[in-house]
């Protein structure tokens, strides 16, 4: 089992490439409420992110904080899911990537919120509360969409059936979550109308730093006025 | 009449007209252009700094900036919700800006070209947006004076945060120092313009500050700008691109040199270095949205029939 | 008027980020004939801009090569016209863009072939035939699409019509080139039953570094990885 | 009867068959999925590559490998206008490939992860491409035979490409060498498994060696390639990532590990890391472009009646 420097890191990195696609959603959500609520949980991933980041940074104990291991890592030493860094897509495989994540995060929050490392229960702790909410608000797109129009529906199946298979790479390391997650996933999706892909294909590789063509993508991009200037403060 | 009167005499008294109140066709007319063009500039105005969002420089400042560019959304909330107890829907708002009909803020048709722009937007922007909408808080219009009392109160915090990234970047390294130096060149006039045209030039501004909208003339919101600037440049110590700019003893105040009004006009009718792009993101992002809209109206639909 | 180290790297900075952007073409094109013929275009772009960035390295004498100016300069530093940084758009924008341009390339670089500075004028004598080549690739495709479908006419006017303002920062520094470019174009737009925009908005700044915020994102994708290793050899 | 009798002939005597030639119906199936395989080989192997030329690392490496991937697309026309020859159109077969009707190389759905996987393909790729692909050039169809004589001609140029950018990697600073490492440690075992099935599970071999198509068996061409690549990671510098790689003077070959076949038979069965995207990838270019052909096709039509 990995080390809880490995933890805070892994989880840290899930956090912060989820924020940093959500926050690309900033200016073009369908409407301003959803502008607004996108903007909430990119807030929140981010929020989660800098607190996992630095305490991993102590752990090592080789002097990195968080903005250290946020843009200064290249894509293969970053330790995120695949899930969180594929790209938005259309907004139900946005909410489909979401209710995916948050499912998972809010179980994972809560079984560490009683952690015997008091610093990862703190974090937990309070990641627990905004993963409720980020759960609740996906479950009621993929509901709304999966029950809305015929075009709805269909995208929100398209997109369920794409971003699935990213979701075994959730469970590598916490198997024990599967079975609640799937009860959690299964009743939204019965509300939403909406099957449960089969599983099959199961891509993995993101927990030792083998990403989609996509993440190093979105590094450069994250990265590169940190870069352009090493070692200023901002 | 005797409706007119009654809506005089509380203009007069330095009370608030509210939604229910009779008020002339024309100081509505005027209230929903002002302030449909103030949340269309918030909504608008979310772009140019979003765009510095996923290369923020640090999380914390991508933080803070998210946050920033989310309190704009909700700016462009409450102004919206003003502007319907007047009698119009954010629907037929937002489509009169994607066509055009509507006006949003010249300022950001201007490109944030590095980093440092973030600080001069938040800065010198923000800062203008402050000294033209603290008198707006006593505006004879009930609605809109406490939308924009809660809408300053926010502003002035993104000015702080403007504030801070120049302060950084003007006290960190020089190439720091010279892109901090090259955003302040570069949005000083257009800041300036924001006032609008000079008092000469200004069509409505009389009637509305006969209706107590307005409350000073767009050159004296201008004047109180720059002398706020002067004093904070210094501290900052990034230098006002204004040859003619000096204290003026006599006047007390700081002679500057004006923005160039000709500019002004061509980016309000359309040929600023980024109108299209703007309206055409906006455009973008509402047809984009338009399944998920109707999805929700749909799934709404269906729950109100089963809940009868 | 402008030096010739100015004029070197003015020039190839528009043939290095065209280059840029017709690649981003590669294996997207309409089909396999034309991924062919975008990536030639492509090429020749780039070996102008590879001529013409190490003539203004020298000329500026401060050891910069190439790969120094197309990798270590930020935007503001870059003094191409925005025509060539704008995004591909769809086929239509692409060959507006295309056709803008090598017209003027065409007329520019016939006119620099009989230059007193004969470095320069090698290089344009090179870059001559290949530009008439792009004029003929670009000219072919305003026609077919102009007069083909509804649709294709309807998105090249679109197009033509996007693109057009940009065009009048090409004569910024040659506006002897505008009349002789015009007929050219003129005679293309004839034939494929188009009208020429009409003038209005000339927007302008990019060959004094203030470019579209486009800009800025082409160069962090370009310039990442040269960039993450600095000095090394490749 | 007497067709096949002289079709044999022709093949017995290592003489081309022809288009214009009677041939049994299964060779030419068998070709047609052969040379179809290949050429969507060459247009889906155009993106992995493709993934880094925005971001090459010098400005002579960008125009190299844009080059190379151009040359790939041309590979592909070659191949699809030899299919063309056996009685099926371009047309069918792209929409064969987008249809996944049609396989291309299981190698194409690994990931280009970072600069050093563009010289892994040229070295290791290219390299299993140049070994599989020297003895079609005596293939008994003509046109196929001839297509891979210009197509391994260039192939063997881009494998020298491609081991050029390892070896600068690899001589250059710590941090290059360990991603030409990390890019050869991931890229070894599936260009290993390029060559097919083990002899023992190979289907359709031995109907292809007799008709000529087919000249040597997987696994004499994998050791082949084994033998060639130990060699050059020497002089590269670098390491197979094999731990029961050794020569065995008896064999006068190297014994190696054999790649995971299992992930072979996924991979090829559409779960392979890129799969989904390379096909989602190439559907979209066709759709996006289908108005543009369209109008082509408008156009040419426009002008044929008026040439009439």
């Amino acid at each position: 089992r990995m080390t809880t420097f490995e933890k805070a890191l892994g989880l840290g990195d899930d956090a912060l490439i989820a924020a940093q696609r959500l926050a690309e959603w900033c200016s073009r959500a369908p409407d301003m409420e959803e502008d607004i609520a996108l903007a909430n949980i990119a807030l929140d991933q981010l929020g989660a992110a800098r607190l996992l980041l630095t305490y991993a940074g102590e752990l090592e104990g080789r002097g990195r904080g968080e903005d250290e291991l946020a843009f200064l890592r290249d894509d293969r030493e970053f330790r995120n899911v695949q899930l969180v860094e594929l790209a938005n897509g259309d907004f139900a495989v946005t909410m489909a990537k979401l209710l995916l994540l948050s499912v998972y995060q809010r179980l994972l929050y809560e079984s560490l919120a009683s952690s015997s490392d008091e610093r990862l229960a703190g974090i937990a702790g309070k990641a627990r509360k905004e993963s409720a909410y980020h759960v609740d608000h996906a479950s009621l797109w993929v509901v709304r969409l999966g029950d809305g129009t015929e075009e709805s529906r269909r995208r929100m199946r398209t997109a369920l059936d794409a971003v699935w298979p990213y979701s075994h790479e959730l469970f590598e390391w916490y198997p024990e979550l599967r079975a609640p997650w799937l009860s959690v996933i299964d009743e939204v999706l019965t509300e939403a109308g909406l099957a449960r892909p089969a599983d099959g294909w199961a891509p993995t590789g993101g927990r030792s730093g083998v990403h989609t063509e996509a993440l190093s993508r979105l590094l450069a991009d994250m990265q590169v006025l940190h870069r352009a200037h090493p070692g200023v403060t901002w | 009449g005797d409706l007119q009167g009654y809506f005089d005499a509380i203009v007069a008294a330095d009370q608030k007209v509210e939604p229910r109140d009779w008020m002339p066709e024309a100081y509505r007319k005027t209230l929903i252009r002002q302030i449909a063009q103030h949340a269309h500039s918030e909504i608008i105005g979310m772009q140019p700094e979003g765009n510095w969002i996923s290369r923020a420089p640090s999380l914390k400042r991508k933080a803070i900036l998210l946050a920033k560019v989310q309190d704009e959304a909700g700016h462009g909330l409450y102004l919206y919700a003003a502007a319907e107890t007047l009698g119009i829907s954010r629907q037929e708002l937002v489509e009169m800006l994607i066509e055009g009909r509507q006006k949003y803020s010249s300022i950001f048709n201007y490109p944030t070209l590095t980093w440092a722009d973030v600080g001069a937007i938040g800065w010198l922007v923000d800062g203008a947006a402050i000294v033209n909408q603290v008198p707006l808080c006593r505006c004879s219009y009930g609605p809109y004076a406490r939308a924009m009392i809660r809408i300053c109160k926010e502003e002035s915090f993104h000015q702080r945060q403007g504030y801070e990234i120049l302060h950084t970047l003007s006290h960190g390294t020089p190439a720091q120092k010279a892109m901090a130096q090259d955003a302040v060149d570069r949005w000083w006039y257009p800041s300036l313009a924001m006032f609008g045209p000079p008092d000469t030039d200004s069509t409505h501004s009389e009637q509305s500050m006969a209706w107590k909208i307005k409350r000073f003339s767009n050159d004296e919101l201008r004047q109180r700008f720059v002398d706020m600037c002067v004093q904070q440049a210094t501290v900052l110590d990034l230098r006002i691109p204004d040859p003619g700019l000096r204290w003026n003893a006599e006047r007390g105040a700081h002679d500057f040199t004006q923005p160039d009004y000709d500019e002004l006009v061509r980016v309000i009718k359309g040929n600023g270095p980024c109108n299209r792009q703007r309206i055409e993101h906006r455009r973008q992002a509402h047809d984009e949205g338009a399944w998920v809209r109707e999805a929700a109206a749909a799934h709404a639909a269906k729950k109100a029939v089963i809940n009868v």
